[in-house]
């Protein structure tokens, strides 16, 4: 059996990588079709909310794949950082703008959400403003890996970076209950089994799975685009200047 | 330190450098390749080559002070056992003085010596010493920001006696010294060499240690 | 010990003379004040909603202002490398770092605080539990800031960068202090929870930051 | 004026790259304005009441971060002395040196009040007079500032003084710049007034400062 | 710029340089008092003295960057006329190259080069000419930040190239100049003053010019 280096070593990445990218990027056309299809003509509107309640199923699953990927980042810079694994460096690194683009997407229907529920566009509550403060997390993770042109430098402060800011991702998820808040408490993942209408939860989890798969081709692909690149790059920089060498005069 | 000083210290001074098969990149481009040198107690380098060559990358790499992609850094007490491996670690029997001074221009002269003294844990004369070792009495008081550029090298070469350390990696120390005081750095080395201390020297100027080790840094030949 | 003592000293020292580095800070964040109580206009309830928040965020804000300096400095005049090659254990360095860095923003802030707060008209059953969170809080920003500043010391200017890593990991020690604050001079059950909370969010930090400020500065050497 | 424009955009340049200098006094500010809607909590109506003197007060804050290093940065590496010594007269190239700092404060902050103004939860009547006053108010403050850092260029670390010095020059621009803004969010009279007022403050500003400052350049010199 | 380009410039420069009973004071101490000297076209002088005398004080006050206290300095024409008094109006015939390069680190080797060009108002072809005669061919888009301590030497010296004024103090111009580099740089002054410039080199080192005069400040001025 291959042991776990072996299995992620760049040569063997790419052949296993390769192929499942085109089923994942299936899987997700598939539920987020079904996932769609549920979620605008197959589940009832809230007796609160009307149709607004649909925005919910964009929504909700981006803030928990916000989290997520977050979370891959800071377990893959740990991997990287004591392991000094060059893979897990890149998949931290490549997931970094997947998660702010779901960050964002968060912030955005969130927002959307918010005109007519709240009257506002935006509330300084905890949730909210933590989610705000994780997409500056991510960019501050990016912002690091742009900054240094040495990126075996980049990876282990990035790295650095993403294992202390870990400890925000239980802040964000808790800061409901902690905090006064506008913002609904966790109702699907929660101790006590879900609390919404079960009629929810199918278009829910198929969207979940619909961003859970996307993530996993958009990862894998732009792993496959950084670590070409970086051979590349090494490629064309062996002609640049000769290292300088020690002689007794 | 006046030279019988230096001299009665020749017994606390026995440490060996040793550099194997030492790489450095800088910015993601190798600049040094497969360095290795010995130094044993009392050996000076005088390190040369032309701008850009990686002098100060190799002196930092040695000192611990740059991250070396291949080979091993030692530093082992005359007896052989190894005290330290720099890197990661910078040993506590180094010394890395960069043309930078290290001082602080809204510090006094003496203010920054304190400074020094404590953090190299340096023993009560020394602060005497250092000031006079490289004639800075005059300018106890003085902000560092306000002396000449060659009176500010002084005070950064100091560090040299306050921190008494057996191995020495310096970076252009003469360049803007005056005769004079190139010249009572130069001796200042002889004495350390004397004490069995080991000094790796790296300079354009005309500077020279009597019986030391000239090397040269230099583009390897595009093979 | 000798050596971290040395550390603070000088850094307190810096800070305070010649204009300094970071006291200037502590000014500028009242003058910023006194010029927003003027733009804001003579709202005097009004003012006193805002007091503490205001207040807190100036902790915030006199601390992330003077946070590049914390490094970079020395770093540009190569005391880093004196202070990285002498110090026994890095991380106990980055912590007398990160001491002397509150001595000089932190506690002028909290001395500063009740000045600030009759400006601001705080209602006086709220002075103490004010100064008790920037007291148990503060702390807790210079360390986690001067990580933030151990990460990018190699780069030019980063202050835009500092302020964005930096504020991700405030929020905890905000929330908290600013709950405290709150709830202490609403007379409300949190305010116990809350100081607490706050309390071990910076006694966590002080775990954390110096481990990771010191692995951060050995990436940075170069 | 090839020299001049030279001047402008190398400050800008400076300003947005590396995280510059200028720059992130906005991005800076935009944080704290975060925080400190955090820590006052979630009252929209009390937010939507000082979103148009917090961001006033973001104008002077962003102007005055970053003012020690109009000069200074220059002066520690060589560069003023060039600066001093092609420029044809010295005014200009203080107004040029004004103008590249407005242009990496005072506009990205500008740019950045309608997003700002979203998040504080300021009426919709109140963006165009906010706008307008910040449009005419800032180029004073950049002058002013300018002129300040010129007094101090020779001291170490001047940061204290430098917000000294400028605050109470601040003044009439702030009264005017937040009346305006205020009035005109109210459709109070007073609007055109204080229009007209703080653009005379401004334009005063553009003659004097410029002067000013070329001539605490040379009492600098050394 | 190569040799035959600046002897070809010869009919441009023709300023003297006339300064009588000089005194400078810093921190309110005297420096250096009544210094008289006149440099006519072609004239060079490298001053030397040691650390702390007021070389650097000198070429300041000079170059107009430092008030002086007594006496008075003019900058002529050959002709006779004089073209300006370098204090509160330094002269757009002189220029100060101090040990600090005026470039930026953020900043790349060819954005400081331009923006110096600018401010010197040089002509089209002067950045190639600067980028050559100090061998940053290879270096243009790297940040000068990221240059050795000699290089980055190179390229505040290459402002001499661009602003082509005949009136030149250049202050310890070889500091950490390898060899080749200094020798660039002697040759660069020669072909200076072949074309009628002048200049006043501070330096410590064995810097020499032939039929270059050489003056000396004595006194170390201490506090
Ligand atoms: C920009 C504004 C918003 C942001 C940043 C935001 C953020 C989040 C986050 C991070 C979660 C994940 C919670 C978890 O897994 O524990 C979440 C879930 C949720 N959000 Fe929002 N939200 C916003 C606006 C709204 C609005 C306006 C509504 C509707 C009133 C809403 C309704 C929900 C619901 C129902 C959930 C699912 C909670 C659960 O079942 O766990 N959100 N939101
Ligand atoms: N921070 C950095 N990033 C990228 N490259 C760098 C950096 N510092 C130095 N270099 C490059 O590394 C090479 C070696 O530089 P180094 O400073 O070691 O040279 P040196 O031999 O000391 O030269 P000098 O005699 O000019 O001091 C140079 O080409 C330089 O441009
Ligand atoms: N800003 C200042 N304030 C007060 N004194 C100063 C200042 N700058 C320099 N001095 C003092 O003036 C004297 C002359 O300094 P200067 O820099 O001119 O010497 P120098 O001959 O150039 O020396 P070096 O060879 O070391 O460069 C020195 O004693 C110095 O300490
Ligand atoms: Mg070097
Ligand atoms: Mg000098």
């Amino acid at each position: 059996m291959p042991s776990l280096y072996e299995f992620a070593n760049p040569v063997l990445f790419e052949r296993w990588a390769r192929p499942a990218i085109p089923w994942l990027a299936g899987a997700t056309a598939l539920m987020i079709f079904a996932g769609l299809y549920y979620a605008l003509f197959n589940s009832p509107a809230d007796y609160q909310q009307g149709d607004s309640v649909r925005i919910m199923y964009v929504h909700v699953p981006a803030a928990w794949m916000a989290l997520f990927c977050y979370s891959v980042i800071a377990i893959s810079s740990a991997v990287g950082f004591i392991w000094k694994h060059p893979l897990a460096d890149v998949a931290a690194k490549e997931a970094a703008p997947i998660g702010a683009g779901f960050t964002f997407l968060a912030l955005f229907t969130g927002s959307l959400w918010g005109k007519p529920m709240w009257g506002a566009w935006w509330a300084w509550d905890a949730r909210l403003t933590s989610v705000l403060i994780l997409f500056f997390l991510y960019l501050g993770y990016m912002a690091i890996w742009r900054a240094f042109d040495d990126k075996a430098r980049a990876a282990r402060l990035a790295a650095i970076l993403a294992i202390v800011g870990f400890v925000n991702i239980p802040i964000i998820k808790f800061s409901v209950d902690w905090w006064n808040s506008l913002h609904q408490p966790a109702s699907v993942f929660r101790a006590g089994g879900p609390s919404i209408h079960p009629s929810m939860l199918p278009p829910l989890f198929l969207m979940a799975g619909a961003y859970m798969s996307f993530f996993g081709a958009a990862l894998l692909q732009s792993m496959r685009n950084e670590l070409s690149a970086r051979r590349q790059a090494r490629l064309e920089r062996t002609d640049v200047k000769a290292a300088s060498t020690l002689v007794e005069q | 330190m006046d030279r019988a000083d230096s001299t009665a210290a020749a017994r606390l001074f026995s440490a060996r450098f040793c550099a194997e098969g030492v790489s450095v990149s800088r910015g993601g481009a190798r600049i040094v390749s497969n360095i290795s040198i010995t130094l044993e107690p009392g050996d000076v380098v005088i390190l040369r080559g032309p701008n850009g060559s990686g002098k100060t990358t190799l002196l930092r790499a040695f000192a611990g002070l740059l991250r070396i992609d291949d080979g091993a850094i030692r530093v082992e007490s005359a007896h052989g056992s190894s005290v330290s491996a720099p890197v990661d670690e910078p040993s506590a029997s180094l010394i890395y003085c960069g043309p930078q001074n290290a001082a602080k221009a809204a510090l006094t002269v003496d203010e920054n010596l304190r400074f020094w003294a404590a953090l190299y844990d340096a023993p009560e004369g020394a602060l005497e010493t250092a000031r006079t070792a490289f004639r800075l009495e005059g300018y106890a008081d003085r902000l560092a920001g306000a002396l000449s550029t060659g009176l500010f090298r002084r005070l950064g070469l100091s560090r040299l006696v306050l921190a008494r350390r057996p191995i020495w990696f310096v970076d252009e120390p003469t360049a803007s010294l005056d005769a004079s005081s190139s010249e009572t750095f130069a001796r200042y080395v002889e004495d350390h060499r004397a004490a069995g201390g080991v000094a790796v020297i790296a300079t354009h100027d005309a500077f020279d240690i009597a019986g030391a080790r000239k090397l040269r840094l230099a583009e390897e030949q595009a093979a | 010990m000798r050596g971290l003592r040395a550390i603070i000293a000088r850094d307190v020292t810096l800070a305070f003379r010649a204009g300094g580095g970071s006291l200037p800070a502590v000014a500028f964040f009242a003058v910023i004040t006194v010029l927003f109580a003027l733009a804001a206009g003579p709202d005097l309830t009004l003012m006193s909603k805002i007091a503490a928040p205001i207040i807190w965020t100036g902790a915030l804000f006199a601390t992330q202002i003077s946070l590049d300096q914390i490094y970079r400095a020395d770093r540009e005049d190569g005391s880093l490398d004196v202070i990285v090659t002498t110090s026994g254990e890095l991380a106990l360095t980055a912590a007398a770092k990160a001491a002397a860095h509150w001595l000089s923003t932190g506690l002028p802030l909290i001395l500063a605080t009740p000045v600030l707060a009759i400006l601001l008209n705080l209602e006086s059953e709220a002075y103490l539990p004010l100064l008790l969170s920037l007291l148990i809080g503060t702390p807790g920003l210079s360390l986690i800031g001067s990580f933030a500043a151990a990460l990018t010391v190699a780069l030019p200017r980063a202050n835009l960068l500092i302020s964005i890593i930096v504020s991700p990991l405030y929020i905890p020690i905000l929330i908290f202090g600013a709950g405290a604050a709150a709830a202490g001079a609403a007379g409300a059950p949190q305010y116990a929870a809350n100081l607490s909370l706050l309390g071990a969010a910076t006694l966590f930090t002080a775990v954390i930051a110096p481990i990771a400020s010191a692995a951060a500065l050995r990436s940075n050497m170069d």
